[in-house]
């Protein structure tokens, strides 16, 4: 890909495309582009919905996308891989606070599994192996004093970890919301919140472009990123607004909606707990060396 | 004269038959989560499937949806289907043709279209031709294969009969290749159309390329159950009709062979 | 010798074309192919072979011939009954349609989430497909005089079904199972998307999403490998069981 | 003797794909035990379908045909046919050895026993040699030989022969009559033969059936009364042979010109 | 008159399959412009193998073809064949009109030409009736007349019929027959006849070749020395054609007795 630029239209309004997960992680934009907040820095910003990484990060560096959502542990990877991504801004972070942070690992009700210590050894379910699920289950797990080589990952769909709990097939699932939520509401019991337990201000997931683009286009970034951190700080101070606007873009059930836990949106990147993902990655073996976090990060 | 009503009577049995077929299977879904056999909360019973599905069929969304991906399948599986018969035809009668390209066909085929995602993102991003793409390149073999069996089953007295009266190269193909190749066809035809609406429902699944795959993405990953299993209801529905299509092109273009003539 | 070149030649062309083509590229996911050949043995050493790859054939394996036998003993009855055809198609169309990533989940629900059952219930559903069809159309178009003469001399429904109907619909069987070849290679790499933590086509999968790109393009050129193989075998199998078709087919035509 | 096929008002009509064909009228016709009935007819006439629907392997559109008895509904058990398409009635996956032996196997034979049948038959054809062969070796005389073995060996009571000497040589033909004569004579097999040849029909049979053209009907129901040792100079040689033969010639050529008779004829 | 068709020492050996086949050993005779040759031989002879090597549908293992003048490697110009397997050789796809319309078309004729000729053809065999229906709708004797009257229709410069009337009755036989020789006359084509009725072989031809049992050489060439204008009744009544029917019936004898010729019998 040439990294692309961004298509100015006479009006000098730019058109953005962003890939996004539709998940509850990227209120934010949503809310901002209804806010028109993007329209104030003069872009036209279309969101663009895949499942995963997979189809976001190639995307962005063909050009297809301009931005893109994605977790921080898998822009580590594919930045350690020599990929040239930059984060523009913050996305998604822990709420810091056990037991009500947007992502854990859940039990069955009735499960001997009481704390962290008691995973090892068991089998867990996570969406993506050897990624940031992983990662920092296997941080909380040995802090508590267990050994996370003997845990025994297994990968499923998000919507399918319950049902696996349920089922009896894993001992464990990690989730986030909303089937956090749509679990604990069915019985299902939280052992441990990966990520606050990992670290209180965890980066989960970031905005990222590609550095050619970047490259071509600082003023269209340097847009992006202040919309985007405007949406960022009104969605934390509009959690209302941030669950209705899921209505938008997710068909999340209206109670669930209600009551589900709503991730912290800071406006800047925490640098700190970037590094700790990083340190994560390379103990566990998902990479072999650590990549230049001052050429990924703003 | 004494017959006459068999042939209204052939074509109303096999509709009501058929639904028959699908209303046990129907029973079925509603029983297991009824019964407790399977969780309700991770299958539904079908007629919280149809409900969903009724309130989705009043939103223009939905309609829009249906309508890409029908397109986006029809046209795939267009040129799936051109590409595979003309494919077909000219490898399979140039026998050279057939031992030169072999390997490679066998090489190409068991390759996911889904392990070609990233390739096909990066060129076209999550656009209908990303589709498009995995839509073609999944349902092409399953023509290709088709037919090359086809092209082999010619009797060789038909082709001697077309060889000694000269026919040119092409009637040959047009009028002895074609017709004999042609209840393969339709089997590849039929393997096709739903492998081409799988992938594409794939693709919009995980790619996002607008559709119906995409909105059953979103309710999956908005946990909505009874959601995604309405709209996978959508999708089979259009397998079987596109079924019932493919056996009345059956029944018109198949007329004089063995398995259409004996069960008149 | 004369069957192996045409068999190489082209493959020859393309690799080189590949290899020319690919030389300079600086494009992260099309990296040149020789970086790829690099990068295949370190990538699939003694562990991933034993762990990932051999386990996946074997579910492989054990799928297909479920699918087989299951289709040709579905094909069978449904190409034999009109009454049967009629009823269950629609059922059946309506199965056919739903794309695997769908499907998958209902399986686990009846067939577990981990372990080896559901993985191979979706390999076998998805090959059977191509197998029952063909079936189905191959027993259809059985030749009248030959099914006559099987009636005409009173053969049991075994002899006939093992003497006339298999063997006759046969040619048709084994396109199908052709078909249902590499549809079985493609879904042992979705049946490990799901409730897997090794296996070939989980490790592509890693791969991409790692950003392993040239460790992704040796797991694809490990599957086209695979399906080469599995062809190969394959049409030893067809070699002997239609041999008397390629005779029948041939027996005018000089040989 | 018995009555074993009673042929009563039978009436075919194909109907179907834009066509309907009323090929048998009205026939009716008896056979006794042990007999050797030919069949000639104009080609179209319908001796095919006859002998399909008498095999059970057809229904009628009307009439009844009783067997030993019994209404015909599926194939009897004991009868062997010889298809008029004898290349597509061999299996062609199969050698000419087990296309022979295959319904001496579902009729339960043993294996030495089945041997001995299968090399019998297949020298009785003049065919030892291509036994290993598959179908599509063949010629198509040799082709219609195996048909013929595999119907002798499996000794039915009733054997039911469509045209079946109608690819092989004069002389094989001969040595083929006479195989199926000395057959009847020695197993006391009732037969139903169609040829178009009519020195045939006389030369084998104890009745020849002349069946009109399409609409069919019976036209004559022709004794033939020459001495049971027939053999094939004498027999052909002699007078009444030829006025035998001079009348069913004369009858198929006025069922061919369309002539159909008046009243419904006496059978037998 | 000049000669159109030279076979020389023809030789062809079926191999492939575990089997190897001596089919033709040494086949060599000329046929002249404008002649009607018949050949018979017994049952697996080689006489359908003989006729596709002519045809150029088969390539011989020996020896040599030249239809007027050109070595046969591919099907030439002008020919017509009537296949043994005349139920394979229609396509089931096809009505009977267009089955015989086809070749018309491909040779290039205009509609209307070629519509006339399809009904004159299909009126020559007695199927104008049938016209609309589809080969397996038809009897097997009908099937025949419908390859016959594809191959009548194209008017070929030279006819190869192999066995074409073996399934039809007498009486169409006869009217074929005369078919064909008046074809042959008005047109002038060139006929290689093959049929194991040695009767019609006499009546048709103006030689008849004589095939050995396998390996095939040929036995005699035996010149048909009736007048010209023949008709079903007094030719088939005179003294002379006894007389030569006699001979080749002894000369069939001799050959699936397996009696070959002492030295290489002179053609022509
Ligand atoms: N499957 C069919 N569908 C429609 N018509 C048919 C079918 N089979 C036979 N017929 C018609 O029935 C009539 C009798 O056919 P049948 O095969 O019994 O004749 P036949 O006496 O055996 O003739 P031949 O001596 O030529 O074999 C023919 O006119 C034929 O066209
Ligand atoms: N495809 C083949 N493979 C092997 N052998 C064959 C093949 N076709 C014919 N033969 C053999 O060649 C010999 C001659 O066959 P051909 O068909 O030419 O005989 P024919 O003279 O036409 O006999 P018929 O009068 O019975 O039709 C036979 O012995 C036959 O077994
Ligand atoms: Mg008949
Ligand atoms: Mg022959």
């Amino acid at each position: 890909g040439d990294g692309g630029d961004a298509a100015t239209s006479s009006d000098g309004t730019t058109a953005l495309k962003v890939g996004v997960i539709p998940i509850v992680d990227v209120a934010p934009i949503y809310l901002g582009v209804k806010q028109g907040f993007f329209k104030e820095e003069g872009l036209e910003v279309t969101l663009e919905t895949a499942q995963g990484g997979a189809a976001i990060v190639p995307g962005v560096v063909s050009g297809q996308f301009q931005f893109g959502f994605s977790n921080t542990t898998s822009l580590l990877l594919a930045s350690s891989q020599g990929l040239p991504l930059k984060v523009v801004t913050a996305g998604v972070a822990s709420t810091g606070e056990a037991d009500k942070d947007f992502g854990a690992v859940i039990v069955k009700k009735d499960s001997p599994i009481t704390t962290a210590a008691d995973l090892a050894g068991k089998r867990i379910a996570v969406n993506t192996l050897k990624n940031i699920n992983t990662t920092t289950i296997n941080k909380v797990v040995r802090d508590a004093g267990g050994d996370p080589a003997t845990i025994k990952y297994v990968e499923l769909g998000f919507p399918d970890i319950a049902a696996a709990v349920a089922k009896g097939d894993v001992d464990a699932g990690q989730v986030v919301e909303p089937f956090l939520t749509i679990a604990t509401g069915q019985g299902d019991r939280q052992v441990v919140s990966n990520y606050a337990g990992t670290d209180p201000d965890l980066m989960v997931g970031m905005y990222f472009g590609s550095q050619q683009f970047l490259d071509k286009n600082p003023e269209v970034a340097k847009k992006f990123t202040a919309a985007m951190t405007k949406s960022l700080e009104y969605a934390s101070s509009h959690g209302d607004e941030a669950r209705a606007v899921l209505n938008d873009y997710t068909k999340i059930d209206p109670a669930v909606q209600k009551s589900l836990v709503l991730p912290k949106w800071p406006g800047t990147v925490d640098k700190d707990s970037v590094q700790v993902l990083s340190d994560l990655a390379l103990k566990d073996g998902l990479i072999t060396k650590q990549p230049d976090l001052g050429t990924l990060l703003p | 004269m004494t017959v006459v009503s068999l042939p209204g009577r052939a074509s109303a049995r096999p509709v009501s038959l058929g639904l028959l077929g699908l209303a046990a299977a129907v029973a079925l879904l509603e029983l297991l989560p009824r019964l407790g056999i399977v969780d309700s909360r991770f299958l539904p019973p079908f007629s919280a499937m149809v409900r969903s599905l009724a309130e989705q069929a009043t939103t223009a969304a939905f309609w829009t949806a249906t309508g890409q991906t029908l397109r986006g399948w029809a046209l795939g599986l267009a040129i799936a289907m051109a590409a595979g018969i003309a494919a077909g035809v000219v490898v399979g009668s140039v026998p050279l043709l057939r031992a030169l390209t072999a390997s490679t066909i066998e090489f190409l085929r068991p390759i996911p279209s889904v392990a070609l995602i990233p390739l096909v993102v990066l060129i076209y991003g999550s656009e209908m031709p990303s589709a498009l793409v995995l839509v073609v390149y999944a349902s092409f073999w399953q023509v290709l294969v088709q037919v090359l069996y086809g092209v082999a089953d010619v009797d060789p007295v038909v082709r001697d009969t077309a060889r000694s009266y000269r026919f040119s190269r092409r009637a040959i193909v047009r009028t002895v290749v074609w017709p004999t190749a042609m209840p393969y066809v339709v089997t590849g035809f039929r393997l096709a159309a739903s492998v081409a609406l799988i992938l594409e429902i794939t693709a919009e699944l995980i790619i996002g390329v607008p559709g119906l795959g995409r909105s059953i993405g979103l309710a999956q990953s908005s946990g909505a159950v009874a959601e995604t299993y309405a709209l996978v209801l959508v999708v089979g529905v259009i397998g079987v009709l596109v079924n019932v299509l493919a056996r009345a092109v059956e029944k018109r273009a198949l007329r004089w062979h063995t398995s259409v003539r004996r069960d008149l | 010798m004369r069957r192996v070149l045409p068999a190489l030649a082209l493959p020859v062309v393309l690799i080189a074309a590949w290899w020319v083509a690919s030389a300079g590229s600086t494009s992260f996911f099309w990296p040149p192919l020789r970086t790829i050949v690099e990068a295949f043995p370190r990538t699939w050493t003694a562990d991933p072979l034993v762990n990932d790859v051999l386990p996946s054939l074997a579910r492989l394996a054990i799928g297909y011939l479920a699918a087989v036998v299951a289709g040709v003993a579905l094909g069978v009855a449904i190409g034999s009954s009109r009454t049967l055809r009629e009823l269950s198609e629609p059922l059946l169309e309506f199965l056919r349609a739903v794309p695997p990533p769908v499907l998958v989940p209902v399986i686990a629900l009846f067939a577990g989430y981990t372990g080896w059952t559901s993985k191979i219930i979706t390999i076998a559903l998805g090959c059977v497909w191509p197998v029952l069809l063909n079936t189905i159309e191959g027993v259809r178009s059985l030749d009248e005089v030959l099914r006559d003469t099987a009636r005409s001399y009173r053969f049991g429904r075994v002899a006939t079904l093992w003497h006339v109907v298999l063997r006759g619909a046969s040619p048709r069987i084994v396109t199908g199972a052709r078909q249902a070849l590499s549809i079985g290679v493609i879904l042992m790499v979705i049946s490990e998307l799901f409730g897997a933590d090794r296996g070939l086509g989980a490790a592509i999968v890693q791969f991409q999403r790692g950003f392993a790109i040239p460790q992704m393009w040796t797991g694809i050129i490990l599957l086209g490998l695979i399906g080469v193989a599995l062809s190969g075998l394959f049409r030893l199998v067809e070699h002997r069981t239609l041999a008397w078709y390629r005779g029948l087919r041939q027996a005018e035509r000089g040989a | 003797m018995t009555v074993i096929l009673n042929v009563d008002g039978l009436a075919k009509t194909y109907t179907g794909h834009g066509r309907e064909v009323e090929a048998i009228r009205d026939l009716t016709f008896q056979i006794h035990k042990g007999e050797l009935v030919c069949i000639v007819g104009p080609s179209g006439a319908g001796k095919t379908t006859l002998l399909r629907c008498v095999a059970g392997l057809l229904d009628s559109s009307g009439g009844e045909i009783e067997l030993d008895g019994a209404s015909v509904k599926e194939p009897p058990p004991g009868m062997a046919v010889v298809f008029q398409e004898y290349g597509r009635s061999l299996f062609p996956w199969l050698t000419v050895r087990k296309n022979v032996e295959l319904p001496l196997r579902e009729k339960g034979l043993g294996k030495a026993d089945r041997r001995a049948k299968v090399e019998a038959a297949l020298d009785a054809v003049g065919l030892r040699d291509s036994a290993d062969a598959h179908p599509w070796q063949l010629s198509g005389g040799m082709q219609q030989r195996v048909a013929i073995a595999r119907a002798v060996a499996y000794e039915p009571s009733v054997l039911l022969m469509d045209e079946p000497f109608a690819a092989v040589d004069a002389q094989t033909r001969a040595d083929l009559e006479d195989l199926v004569r000395r057959l009847w004579l020695q197993l006391g097999v009732t037969v139903l033969f169609v040829t178009h040849d009519i020195d045939e029909s006389v030369y084998l049979g104890q009745r020849v059936l002349v069946l009109s053209n399409r609409p069919t009907v019976v036209l004559e129901d022709v004794r033939i009364d020459l001495p049971d040792e027939r053999d094939q100079l004498g027999t052909r040689s002699s007078a009444r042979f030829s006025e035998l033969r001079g009348h069913v010639y004369e009858l198929i050529q006025l069922a061919k010109k369309g002539h159909r008779p008046a009243s419904p004829p006496s059978a037998g």
